[in-house]
């Protein structure tokens, strides 16, 4: 029988897949980005997975939400890219330390 | 014209003088600034002398009014007001006479003087303070007059502010004076503190209740808090009247013009201590600690600053030390009760001093500003009346019998002998031997200006400061608005003292004034010895002071004008004593050494390390630093990659995380 | 009454005519100086006039808060514009409209660039101290007293000497580090009692703890205000770096905020706290009137001289303001405490004028030979001798001479710590010595002795406006000398209020 | 019931292998591909939750829209590749062992005392069938969360300006128009008005 605790385990693992994600890829800007698109879904599966056993709607209306930013953020988020390329001829996160302290 | 508005004119007339000559010097001109002040003191001293006569009448009984309320606070009233007694009067007519003397013959010191208006304002200036000290009813008027004459001696003694010695000397002048005024304060605040009025005759009404008083002060002592205002007060008169060790701001002050040596040098301001003490005796009179501190500081002042005198060559300085040695004397009478010998000799003092400082400066004058003695004698034959007049002021201040200071001086030597103050018999020792020593620097001062030798030359060179020793032009007689109040000033000096020491001291004159106890009342017990004038002076040529007075005389003779080497010799011989009193007993070197330059020092000190070294570097910037410290340690984390910054979250993640999985039921 | 109106909405004018009047002023005085200095002057001398009533239809009688309004403003968190004067407030208002106007006349040369922000600054630092003085509500209060620092800091950050920017960097720092403890302390009191009205605190019991934390709250934001030792050494620097104008409305009434603060706060919302720790402000008080004295002594220049003495002079405030509790304990009652509170008043006044006074002076050499150093000047009486008249007439002011107004304050501290302790009044009495040593011996080396240098040689004597600013501030400061009873008058009974108030333990 | 299970933990295993992919793969353009994978599988699962509209939306707005652009980006970028995966093999451990402690932390969250089992959260039963997953949640979205929705579509239209906006670049010598210039034209800049002499007609 699935419970919510195994949608809730796959969301884990996914989460915790992506974090490793970031950190192997960590010179890799698009992997980034699509580590974190990884992650909002790891984080959506939990919504709908509560929605369904609580049966409640309005975790699916977040997660509607969320699609709605992460697709502004992945659009933002690969024109600053764009940008950054043109610019720099480079997305390798190592050579970019402005913030530097 | 009521009798308020007389009193007020006093004060107010010489103000208005002051005003007028000084904002609108250049509106009045040098004429009408020395008439305005001129007939403002002189109608001031012709009212002064008017309340004199109504009361030598008896038709004026003691006044006390209040003209004026400062403030009121605490339910205390501070005000301006007069108390017109015996002691007042004398005071004011003392002062006003002199002043007047002095603004005559300013017309002809001054005559070349570019701030001859400013001189004139500011002598004015001083005798409208002056006036209010005396005729104050009040402690606060009081300190408000003696500030204020400060000032007004401050300003004069720096009148040449181009001059650097005059500048020193002034700043010197105010700021010891400061030092006996901190006192003087002080002393306000706990006569305040015991009697909750600063009026005269309140306090003095409540002295009796507040014998057994004291002050406890932290630190576990318990003053007597009569003693304790007594000396605070009269720590105060030390400063104003150049006591030791609060006298040497007086020899400095005489880089100021002359006519101010006189006046506020010699014959008022510095007496306003001893008229303060005098005003005060009816609580002195209830602190035997407090008269014999008196008594002692007088007694060491007197005998001290004489023998300095001894070794001057600076006329006017000479004078001056002379001045602090009589103010000795006057400090002595009033440690031993004798108050009304104090104001007596205070008043003849102010006679013959000021005609001898006048005199002295009309020498100035035919000399070329040249002060020093070394370079003068055998004046007699070009100045005259100035030779005459020193003569009738040097008798007068040795003490020669008929004349002004003879009676004076006796009497608080022999009030100083039938004292049984404790201390009294040192500080009879030192008043005999001020006779000589004075008879000793007086004759010296005499003999080397009007007499012997001519250690000058002529030389008609109209170069503009030749140097010493060498004169443009020989010396010559001081015009008429010089020697007329030389001559003013010798008369009441020859006859003062004969014609008024049976009023003054025998007479009750003061009683009104003065409270003497009379365990303590020695003047009484001389008056019963006392047989007129005359004969006191006949009397006196059986007495040890006298005959101190004529070896002094014949020593002074001896040595200054008919063998000089002697003196040569003498210094040879104790070259230690020379030294010591050529150099004022280190008195100036000390201070200058340990409180001027110690606490400039002692300021540099705080200023650099504690404020800008401990507070500034340490505290403010030190904060700063530690801020600044942490901050490059921290920055090392901000490495601008954006791993990292993902890295620190998601441990921080984790981090949450387990600490929730822990907590959690 | 015609009056009667007039007086409803007094405050409130006297507010908001220099703050809008700030914004004609920068608008209409863009590109034209001297319609900007008109402007100003005209603004100022308005709010001085409309002031007046404030000294003429005061009421001398009565502690209670006189032209009062009292309006809703953000009603969420009960914060009212309350604004009223009693007799501490009053004449600290009447010293700000003065400055107001002299401040502006002091500027009219000296400011070369950008006149009209110049001008505006100062206007709206006129409006917003007099906000100080007269908000009743501690939110208001507070507002004001933080917004009143950015003038300031402009002033001395544009218009200011070249160290300015590390200047204005510590007197900003110091005081907002002050005034965050109080703000603390406010919202404490907010909380504890559901309004921001400062009268009703003035009558709400607190804890013995809550007094201690609130009173050490005030003590760090008045302290740096006022300054005291040991947290004055802004003063000196923002001195120094100031232009003219700005040291003189720093002197001779920002520094005051710091005072009336202690009597609006510290003393009456928390006595016990006051009580408890008078000596702590008592011994600050004597070190920085003996301390600072001696350092006034060493300095070399003039401004910073005259900045050190202020400090001293200030020790004065708060040594006036606490012995009072001291004077309780030891007699058990209050007899010759309303002496020393009512001294603390006056010599707050008075230093107003002879602080601006004496940096008006220093304004005055600064304008012609463009140095504050002592060394540069001597035998400035030479050639400037009315300059010198004042100058020497400040100076003495300054050390305390009888019958100007700098001696009324601390004859009346002193004689009433007196009363309290021998020692307190024998550490403030070396102020005669110091504040005389220091005073005189500026006196000495700038203003006698003989011409120095060329610059001196040729240095104008003051003309006519600088004659009347000087003038006016003289004659201000022999009134008070010689006629102190009107403004004892009107502080009269709001210190006897004061008194009643603080020797009743609020203690819950 | 079993087929249920079956189906998704088929979906789930594609789902972690896919994202395992994606975070290991050398070329990028795999990656977007795996992840497009790990897309449609999480659509599969979310079916199983009768989310429908959601499934849909996210295979069509996320594959469709989303997954495309980033094939754009990394395809036209000309992205050298060697350095970008440097200290892959360094971090591996490092990720690892994060991973498996966030891993477990979450378990340890999820399973402990039953917390999300079946008898804290009982298996729903099925919608009927003529429940529209679509409806429902249009209602909602259009009622309570009408705000909300607005401002969502104020995000993505700023979100278009500021990628258009970032992207824009104004390259030189190339010709091309400008609108406002042409809108601010007047007319006498174009015109000119010549004043001659009228032309004496021929004479006949």
């Amino acid at each position: 029988m699935l419970t919510l605790a195994h949608f809730l385990t796959l969301g884990a693992i996914l989460f915790s897949l992506s974090i490793a994600g970031i950190f192997i890829n960590r010179k890799n800007i698009i992997i980034l980005l699509m580590c974190i698109e990884l992650m909002l879904l790891a984080v959506n599966m939990n919504f709908v997975a509560f929605s369904r056993f609580l049966g409640n709607l309005d975790g699916q209306i977040f997660v509607f939400f969320i699609l709605t930013v992460a697709a502004a953020e992945a659009g933002i988020g690969l024109a600053i890219l764009v940008v950054l390329f043109r610019n720099r001829q480079t997305i390798n996160v190592a050579e970019l330390d402005d913030l530097k302290g | 014209m009521s009798l308020q508005t007389t009193l007020l004119l006093i004060p107010l007339l010489p103000l208005g003088g002051a005003v007028l000559a000084g904002l609108f010097r250049n509106q009045v001109g040098r004429v009408g600034s020395h008439t305005v002040t001129i007939l403002g003191v002189g109608l001031s001293f012709a009212l002064s002398a008017w309340i004199l006569m109504q009361q030598i009448n008896g038709t004026l009984e003691t006044v006390n009014i209040s003209v004026y309320t400062w403030m009121i606070s605490d339910g205390i009233r501070f005000q301006v007001g007069f108390l017109i007694d015996h002691l007042t009067t004398l005071m004011m007519c003392v002062v006003t006479f002199v002043s007047l003397m002095v603004h005559i013959y300013t017309i002809g010191y001054m005559r070349d003087d570019p701030g001859y208006q400013r001189f004139f304002s500011y002598i004015a200036l001083f005798t409208f303070s002056m006036l209010m000290l005396v005729m104050s009813n009040n402690f606060m008027q009081l300190f408000f007059g003696w500030e204020a004459v400060g000032l007004v001696s401050y300003l004069l003694i720096g009148f040449w502010f181009n001059k650097e010695s005059a500048i020193k000397a002034n700043l010197k002048a105010f700021l010891v004076n400061r030092v006996g005024d901190f006192g003087f304060l002080l002393g306000i605040a706990a006569v305040l503190l015991t009697f909750d009025t600063l009026d005269y005759a309140e306090v003095f009404a409540q002295a009796g209740t507040a014998v057994d008083q004291t002050l406890s002060v932290p630190g576990g002592m318990e003053w007597n808090m009569l003693t304790f205002i007594c000396v605070c007060l009269f720590i105060g008169a030390m400063g104003k009247s150049a006591q030791a060790p609060l006298h040497v701001w007086l020899p400095d002050s005489m880089e100021g013009p002359t006519p101010i040596s006189a006046l506020i040098h010699a014959a008022t301001m510095v007496t306003a201590g001893i008229f303060m003490v005098a005003r005060m005796s009816p609580l002195f009179e209830l602190s035997d600690a407090a008269l014999s501190f008196v008594m002692l500081t007088g007694a060491v002042t007197a005998l001290s600053m004489g023998l300095i005198g001894i070794v001057q060559n600076d006329v006017k300085r000479v004078i001056a030390y002379s001045t602090l040695s009589q103010l000795g004397y006057m400090t002595v009478a009033l440690g031993v009760s004798a108050y009304s010998a104090a104001i007596f000799h205070l008043m003849t003092h102010a006679f013959f001093k000021a005609l001898l400082f006048l005199g002295a400066g009309s020498v100035i004058i035919a000399m070329h500003h040249e002060q020093d003695m070394r370079y003068m004698g055998g004046l007699r034959k070009y100045m005259p009346v100035t030779w005459l007049t020193a003569w009738v002021g040097t008798l007068a201040l040795v003490g020669f019998p008929f004349f002004a200071g003879f009676y004076s001086k006796d009497a608080i030597i022999e009030a100083v002998a039938d004292s049984h103050r404790w201390g009294s018999s040192v500080a009879y020792f030192a008043v005999v031997a001020g006779v000589l020593i004075t008879a000793i620097y007086s004759f010296r001062l005499l003999y080397l200006t009007f007499h012997g030798k001519e250690r000058f030359e002529v030389i008609h060179d109209s170069g503009d400061h030749p140097p010493s020793g060498q004169l443009a032009h020989a010396p010559k007689e001081s015009p008429l608005v010089v020697t007329i109040p030389l001559i003013l000033l010798a008369i009441p000096s020859v006859v003062i003292g004969w014609m008024t020491i049976e009023p003054v001291l025998f007479g009750g004159w003061l009683e009104d004034s003065i409270f003497v106890l009379d365990k303590n009342n020695v003047l009484a017990e001389l008056g019963e010895h006392f047989h007129g004038a005359t004969a006191m002076a006949l009397h006196s040529v059986n007495t040890l002071p006298f005959w101190l007075m004529i070896t002094g005389l014949a020593l002074a003779t001896l040595i200054y004008l008919i063998r000089p080497s002697i003196a040569d010799t003498v210094r040879n011989r104790v070259p230690f004593l020379y030294r010591l009193l050529d150099n004022k007993y280190y008195f100036d070197e000390f201070y200058q050494k340990f409180f001027a330059h110690g606490s400039v020092r002692l300021g540099r000190i705080l200023w650099h390390k504690a404020d800008a070294g401990f507070i500034d570097n340490g505290m403010v910037n030190g904060s700063a630093r530690v801020v600044e410290w942490v901050a490059a340690r921290v920055r090392r984390w901000q490495t601008g990659f954006l791993y990292d910054y993902a890295f620190a979250m998601i441990i921080g993640l984790i981090g949450i995380l387990a600490v929730w999985v822990m907590m959690a039921p | 009454m015609m009056n009667g109106t007039m007086n409803g909405f007094l405050l409130s004018i006297l507010i908001w005519l220099p703050l809008l009047g700030s914004v004609a002023v920068m608008v209409a005085g863009a590109h034209r100086p001297t319609m900007a200095k008109g402007l100003a002057l005209l603004i100022s001398s308005a709010a001085f006039l409309l002031g007046l009533p404030l000294f003429f239809s005061f009421d001398t009688s009565t502690a209670a808060m006189q032209f009062v309004e009292l309006r809703p403003w953000i009603e969420t968190f009960n914060i009212q514009y309350y604004l009223g004067v009693d007799g501490f407030s009053a004449p600290l208002i009447l010293l700000t409209l003065f400055f107001g106007v002299l401040v502006v006349i002091a500027g009219w040369r000296s400011i070369q660039k950008n006149v009209n922000q110049y001008m505006a600054a100062f206007l709206v630092m006129e409006g917003l101290m007099i906000g100080v003085f007269c908000a009743l509500d501690g939110l208001l209060f507070y507002v004001f007293f933080e917004a009143m620092l950015i003038p300031m800091f402009l002033v001395i950050g544009i218009w200011g000497g070249p160290r300015r920017v590390y200047a204005t960097i510590k007197f900003f720092l110091y005081t907002f580090l002050g005034s965050v403890f109080m703000l603390i302390g406010l919202i404490y009191l907010y909380i504890q009692s559901g309004t921001w009205d400062i009268l009703a605190w003035h009558e709400m019991p607190l804890s013995f703890n809550a007094q201690k934390w609130l009173f050490l709250g005030f003590l760090a934001a008045f302290a740096v205000k006022i300054p005291m030792f040991p947290v004055h050494t802004w003063l000196p620097d923002a001195h120094v770096e100031a232009p003219t104008g700005g040291s003189v409305i720093l002197a001779a009434i920002m520094l005051k905020i710091g005072g009336y603060g202690f009597i609006r706060f510290s003393l009456p919302i928390t006595p016990d706290a006051s009580a408890a720790l008078d000596w702590l402000v008592i011994g600050l008080s004597l070190i920085a009137v003996v301390y600072i004295g001696f350092v006034a002594l060493a300095q070399q220049d003039m401004k910073k001289l005259i900045a050190y003495s202020s400090i001293s002079h200030m020790g004065f405030v708060t040594l006036g303001l606490f012995i009072a509790f001291a004077i309780y304990r030891n007699t058990g009652g209050v007899s010759g405490a309303a002496l020393g509170v009512e001294g603390a008043m006056v010599q707050m006044i008075s230093h107003g004028f002879i602080s601006g006074a004496l940096f008006l002076t220093v304004g005055v050499l600064y304008d012609r030979v463009h140095s504050r150093m002592i060394k540069d000047y001597g035998g400035v009486a030479n050639t400037m001798p009315w300059f010198a008249l004042f100058a020497v007439f400040f100076l003495m002011a300054n050390s305390g001479l009888p019958g100007t107004s700098g001696f009324v304050g601390e004859f009346m501290v002193i004689l009433s710590s007196f009363q309290a302790n021998f020692w307190f009044a024998f550490l403030a009495a070396l102020t005669l010595i110091l504040g005389a040593a220091y005073s005189l011996w500026l006196a000495k080396r700038v203003i006698f002795g003989a011409v120095t240098n060329r610059e001196v040689q040729n240095l104008q004597d003051i003309n006519s406006r600088e004659a009347l600013v000087l003038g006016t501030l003289a004659v201000a400061i022999l009134v008070v000398g010689l006629w102190p009873q009107p403004l004892v008058d009107m502080l009269q009974a709001s210190v006897d209020h004061l008194l009643q108030h603080i020797v009743q333990s609020k203690v819950i | 019931m079993i087929v249920q299970e079956l189906i998704f933990y088929a979906f789930s295993l594609v789902m972690v292998f896919a994202a395992i992919a994606v975070v290991t793969v050398r070329n990028p353009i795999y990656a977007v591909l795996f992840l497009v994978l790990a897309f449609f599988s999480a659509a599969g699962i979310w079916m199983l939750l009768e989310a429908e509209f959601l499934a849909i939306i996210l295979v069509v707005v996320y594959v469709g829209a989303v997954m495309v652009l980033f094939l754009f980006v990394v395809m036209m970028l000309d992205i050298n590749l060697v350095p970008l995966k440097e200290g892959f093999t360094r971090y591996l451990p490092v990720a690892v062992l994060v991973a498996v402690a966030m891993a477990v932390e979450l378990l340890m969250v999820l399973w402990s005392r039953g917390r999300f089992g079946a008898s804290m959260f009982p298996v729903p039963a099925p919608n009927s069938s003529d429940y529209s997953n679509t409806r429902e949640l249009g209602e909602l979205l259009y009622t309570n969360y009408l705000l909300p929705f607005e401002v969502a579509g104020v995000i993505l239209l700023v979100a278009i300006i500021a990628a258009v906006a970032l992207t824009l670049r104004t390259r030189p010598g190339i010709k091309t128009q400008d609108p406002a210039a042409q809108v601010r034209t007047r007319r006498d800049e174009s015109v000119r008005l010549v004043k001659m002499k009228s032309e004496k007609p021929r004479g006949t």
